[in-house]
């Protein structure tokens, strides 16, 4: 394993250091491992955390800023951070209009941020509501698994909740933005290869050079099948097919596309896969109102993509246009 | 290194159970992490470990003054520092089994299988995982049901602990042929069948520790 | 060879067909492979253009729209655009006050612009300026050589002089703050894997687990010499020691620092490489006035990355934080 | 293949040689990668074979009328074409190759090997190589320099094209153990040395191409 790290068991607090070294507009607790808006908590306004494991940069913490998050809390990688963590975050940026804890769908995330909303009821008078991811379609039979995973989508919904709670809706309302976006979006992902976890010091499963795996989640999970390596063409194929025989994209205000590269993956392939996405969704009939390429939600140094549609409608992409001010995403400010 | 009765374990003793268990897991947590890229996101040994470590860090701070205490403090430690699914999961565990104890500076028996139970409960009520969905579940309601029974019959605690601990393998052998409904391994389905369940086989690991440390000195 | 492409000859014509649906605020001229911001040409305002082979996104399409390129010329992969696309680019963004061509220092790139130029000269009336970076201090005994590399500098040379361009400097004015920058700016890079160019189907070199490569170009040029693998806080030493040995960084008014990913390396090793780098920088007596974390100028899937400094002064920092609106700088706006 | 008089090369003739240069690009390409993936960006034959193939569909479009006008269509395409550092050197080449020959129909032995003196002017004058730097121009100046040595010296335009070629090919061969000075190679310092320069080695095949598709029939 070949890694730009000193100590597999400092990744993740050093690279807060530099993380707070480069972006001085943020705030880093580095005790707690959580990076805050430099404003927080903001008065009146609904504060957003989120948080999980590390190895998926920019997700969370380069999504903290005006008009997105207020805090995420920095797990291990690949390991839903703490209870402590969350409710150190959810104190520090109430603004005494309630905290949404955005989470995504794993036992350990739910689990954590489930004690940590108990603890944070018992120990504050903070008002707290959770939102759940769980976009993957690669996970069938969803009553007999853990469920579907969250994985793109939590990138859109972190987005377009914080435009809402930027806006000054309330924490039922925000909430309910948040479980609209999580309701219309549905993503599929793939690996070229594995991902390596630094304190593991090999890659986590074995994929030969002929073979692709379909359907991997964000944690180096393997996915639900192997099959020969094929053209961008086909593998975006591979990806929409099961997402548009969940759910019906087509009509109506059109979807947000996203192609999001696992880490390891060139910007130019991505914008290759959005063509070849592009073309398919056109001949589906489903029209493309936004569009975001780019490494959002990774998995460490995998190479692979996934694709994520959100449903739009009228106020989404309002919410979707409003401005941001993060590290990672950035546009009308 | 038992307590003053054969049949009753004293707060050293109990603190020994969970040092036995962390330098168990220290000694297995790459397998445990091997299992666990299996079926899983290759960090389970890292987890337990960090959790565990940290644990017996604040054990050597301040030597708990009662069984509550102890297993409070393991289990808060457990929650604030290992992540994941088995930091909820393993620090409700103690939470629980520190809540039923109470505020005494030894178990007996039929105490300390009470107290294991309420943290088997606690595990159901946080993960709620079913018999057969390839979980630490699996490993530990047998170890629990075992050692109720072992006390039953009038075996000794040593007695008792020993059936949990081949109940606790006999369980953690029986998830590799499951097909895993609960956690990151049932992503895979079919795919899971023929992996041993990581959680399984650390919930192993904590009642061999309880039949080494609570088992009475020499009868391993 | 694993990629997400479908025929390597296709995959530069195809990314742009991406780039094109996922940026509609840009204009993609296919045939000749040029990316223009869409209210090219601005009239009164100095055209900036650059180019150069594909491999290396965001560079340069990812920089074109306001407050940074007017157009810039795809290549093939790692092979240099030709005249044509530069004279066609030079035409179309001449709003009337010149254009400048910013070229980095290669033996292709820079025949291939300096033909453009003489053929602008001939065919049209537009007056033309040259800027080559050349900030890679890898390439030692500059007088034996095609001279040090164009790499990173070019990235903040792009934003930089594009400020400046959008204030309605003339095109002298542009030039020099464009040499001002090439000539304050030092770079060096490394590799932890080579990178593997589609038409050739395997790495352009072999690095064994054990070793890293140390001061590579960006085009898979082998380094200069190979070292054991070491901690990132060595890496950082290993690059910065030879830019703060060539160039005195102390003192004035500080450095832009630039950590750029090549490609393949997570975010979060990237910021973990920026804290080293700011301690040692410290350490040096050089402050970081500002700074830049990510994969701005890649080399495919390349795992690496290099360290730029650029010296900064009052003008050089006005110029930086000036609004951008690119698809991969934005900011201000 | 050549033209009227045993010394005189006709447009078909010319056409020859752009079209068996091709010809052994496309044979060569990989090993001409190869060649700069060790020193270079591993491209070189992926640029020539692009920049010829174009070349070639370019003359099959429309026959051109005169040795400057093929040439000139071949030099403009390796310009538009190629890309690289090729595409200027060889671009350059060819265009002074053509000026040089002029608005005929036929070259002879001196005519051609003007020409041609005028291409390596070009490839100096754009890239500014000198001997022993490790490009292109270490195969082809010798080559240029046989062929002027041969037709002085009597020969016939076959003879002095074989010895250009040989010239070319040792040229090639003594670019392995140089260091670069010009190009991406010279970046590697030390570490070119013992490495055959891959413009060196199409040039090889320029002048290959030339003694085949020039030098007479049956006389290989
Ligand atoms: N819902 C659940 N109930 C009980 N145990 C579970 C549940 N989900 C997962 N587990 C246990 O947790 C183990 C995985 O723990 P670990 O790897 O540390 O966490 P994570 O899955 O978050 O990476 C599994 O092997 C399984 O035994
Ligand atoms: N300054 C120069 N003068 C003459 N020939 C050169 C010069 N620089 C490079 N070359 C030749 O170009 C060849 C490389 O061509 P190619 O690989 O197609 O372009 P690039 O280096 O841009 O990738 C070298 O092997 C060398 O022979
Ligand atoms: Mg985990
Ligand atoms: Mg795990
Ligand atoms: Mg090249
Ligand atoms: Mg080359």
């Amino acid at each position: 394993m070949k890694k730009l790290i000193n100590d597999p068991a400092d990744v993740v607090s050093q690279a807060l250091l530099g993380m707070a070294a480069a972006h001085p507009e943020l705030r880093v607790d580095h005790e707690n491992k959580i990076v805050y808006r430099g404003d927080a908590p903001v008065s009146g306004k609904v504060g957003l955390i989120s948080g999980g494991g590390s190895g998926h940069e920019p997700l969370h913490a380069g999504f903290v800023g005006p008009g997105m998050l207020d805090a995420a809390c920095a797990g291990e990688i690949f390991t839903s951070p703490v209870p402590d963590q969350m409710v150190e975050a959810t104190k520090r940026v109430d603004g005494g209009a309630g905290v949404l804890h955005i989470v995504k769908n794993y036992t350990g995330d739910v689990m954590n941020f489930e004690m940590a909303a108990e603890m944070a009821a018992a120990e504050t008078g903070v008002e707290v509501a959770s939102v759940v991811t769980n976009d993957d379609v690669a996970v069938q039979d969803s009553l007999y698994t853990a469920g579907r995973r969250g994985v793109g989508v939590t990138v859109l919904l972190e987005k377009i909740a914080g435009a809402a709670a930027e806006q000054g809706r309330s924490l039922t309302e925000v909430a309910d933005v948040a479980r609209r976006v999580n309701e219309g979006g549905r993503s599929m992902g793939m690996a070229l290869t594995s991902c390596t976890v630094p304190a593991a010091g090999q890659p986590t499963f074995e994929l030969p050079e002929t073979e692709i795996e379909i359907g991997i989640g964000i944690h180096g999970e393997p996915g639900r099948r192997r099959v020969p390596h094929v053209p961008a063409r086909q593998v975006a194929e591979y990806l929409l097919e099961p997402i548009l025989a969940d759910t019906d994209f087509s009509g109506g205000d059109g979807v947000i596309a996203f192609v999001n590269g696992m880490g390891g993956t060139p910007l130019l392939e991505l914008y290759l896969m959005f063509h070849e996405v592009a073309g398919i969704l056109e001949k589906a009939g489903v029209r493309v109102a936004r569009s975001l390429v780019g490494p959002y939600i990774t998995s460490l140094d995998m190479a692979g993509c996934s694709v994520t549609l959100l449903k739009a409608d009228e106020d989404l992409l309002r919410l979707w246009d409003a401005p941001v001010r993060t590290p990672a995403l950035r546009w009308g400010v | 290194m038992t307590g003053a009765g054969a049949d009753t374990v004293d707060l050293d003793a109990l603190g020994g159970w969970i040092r036995e268990f962390a330098r168990l897991v220290g000694e297995h947590r790459d397998e445990l992490t091997r299992l666990d890229s299996a079926i899983g996101d290759a960090d389970h040994g890292i987890n337990m470990d960090r959790g565990m470590t940290a644990a017996i860090a604040a054990l050597d701070a301040a030597a708990p003054a009662s069984a509550a205490a102890l297993f409070k403090k393991v289990g808060m430690t457990l929650v604030s520092k290992t992540g994941g699914a088995s930091g909820p999961l393993y620090g409700t565990l103690f939470l629980r089994v520190g809540a039923t104890a109470g505020e005494v500076d030894e178990l007996d028996g039929p105490g300390f299988a009470k107290a294991l139970r309420a943290g088997l409960d606690g595990v159901v009520a946080r993960g709620k995982p079913e018999a057969g969905d390839k979980t630490m579940f699996d490993a530990l309601a047998p170890a629990v049901d075992a050692l109720d029974a072992g006390l039953d019959e009038g075996a000794s605690l040593g007695a008792a602990l020993r059936a949990a601990s081949a109940a606790a393998d006999a369980g953690r052998d029986a998830t590799i042929p499951m097909q895993a409904r609960k956690g990151r391994a049932s992503y895979l389905g079919e795919r899971s069948v023929g992996h041993q369940d990581p959680g399984a086989t650390s919930v192993a690991l904590l009642v061999a520790a309880a039949a080494t440390a609570l088992g009475g000195p020499g009868q391993r």
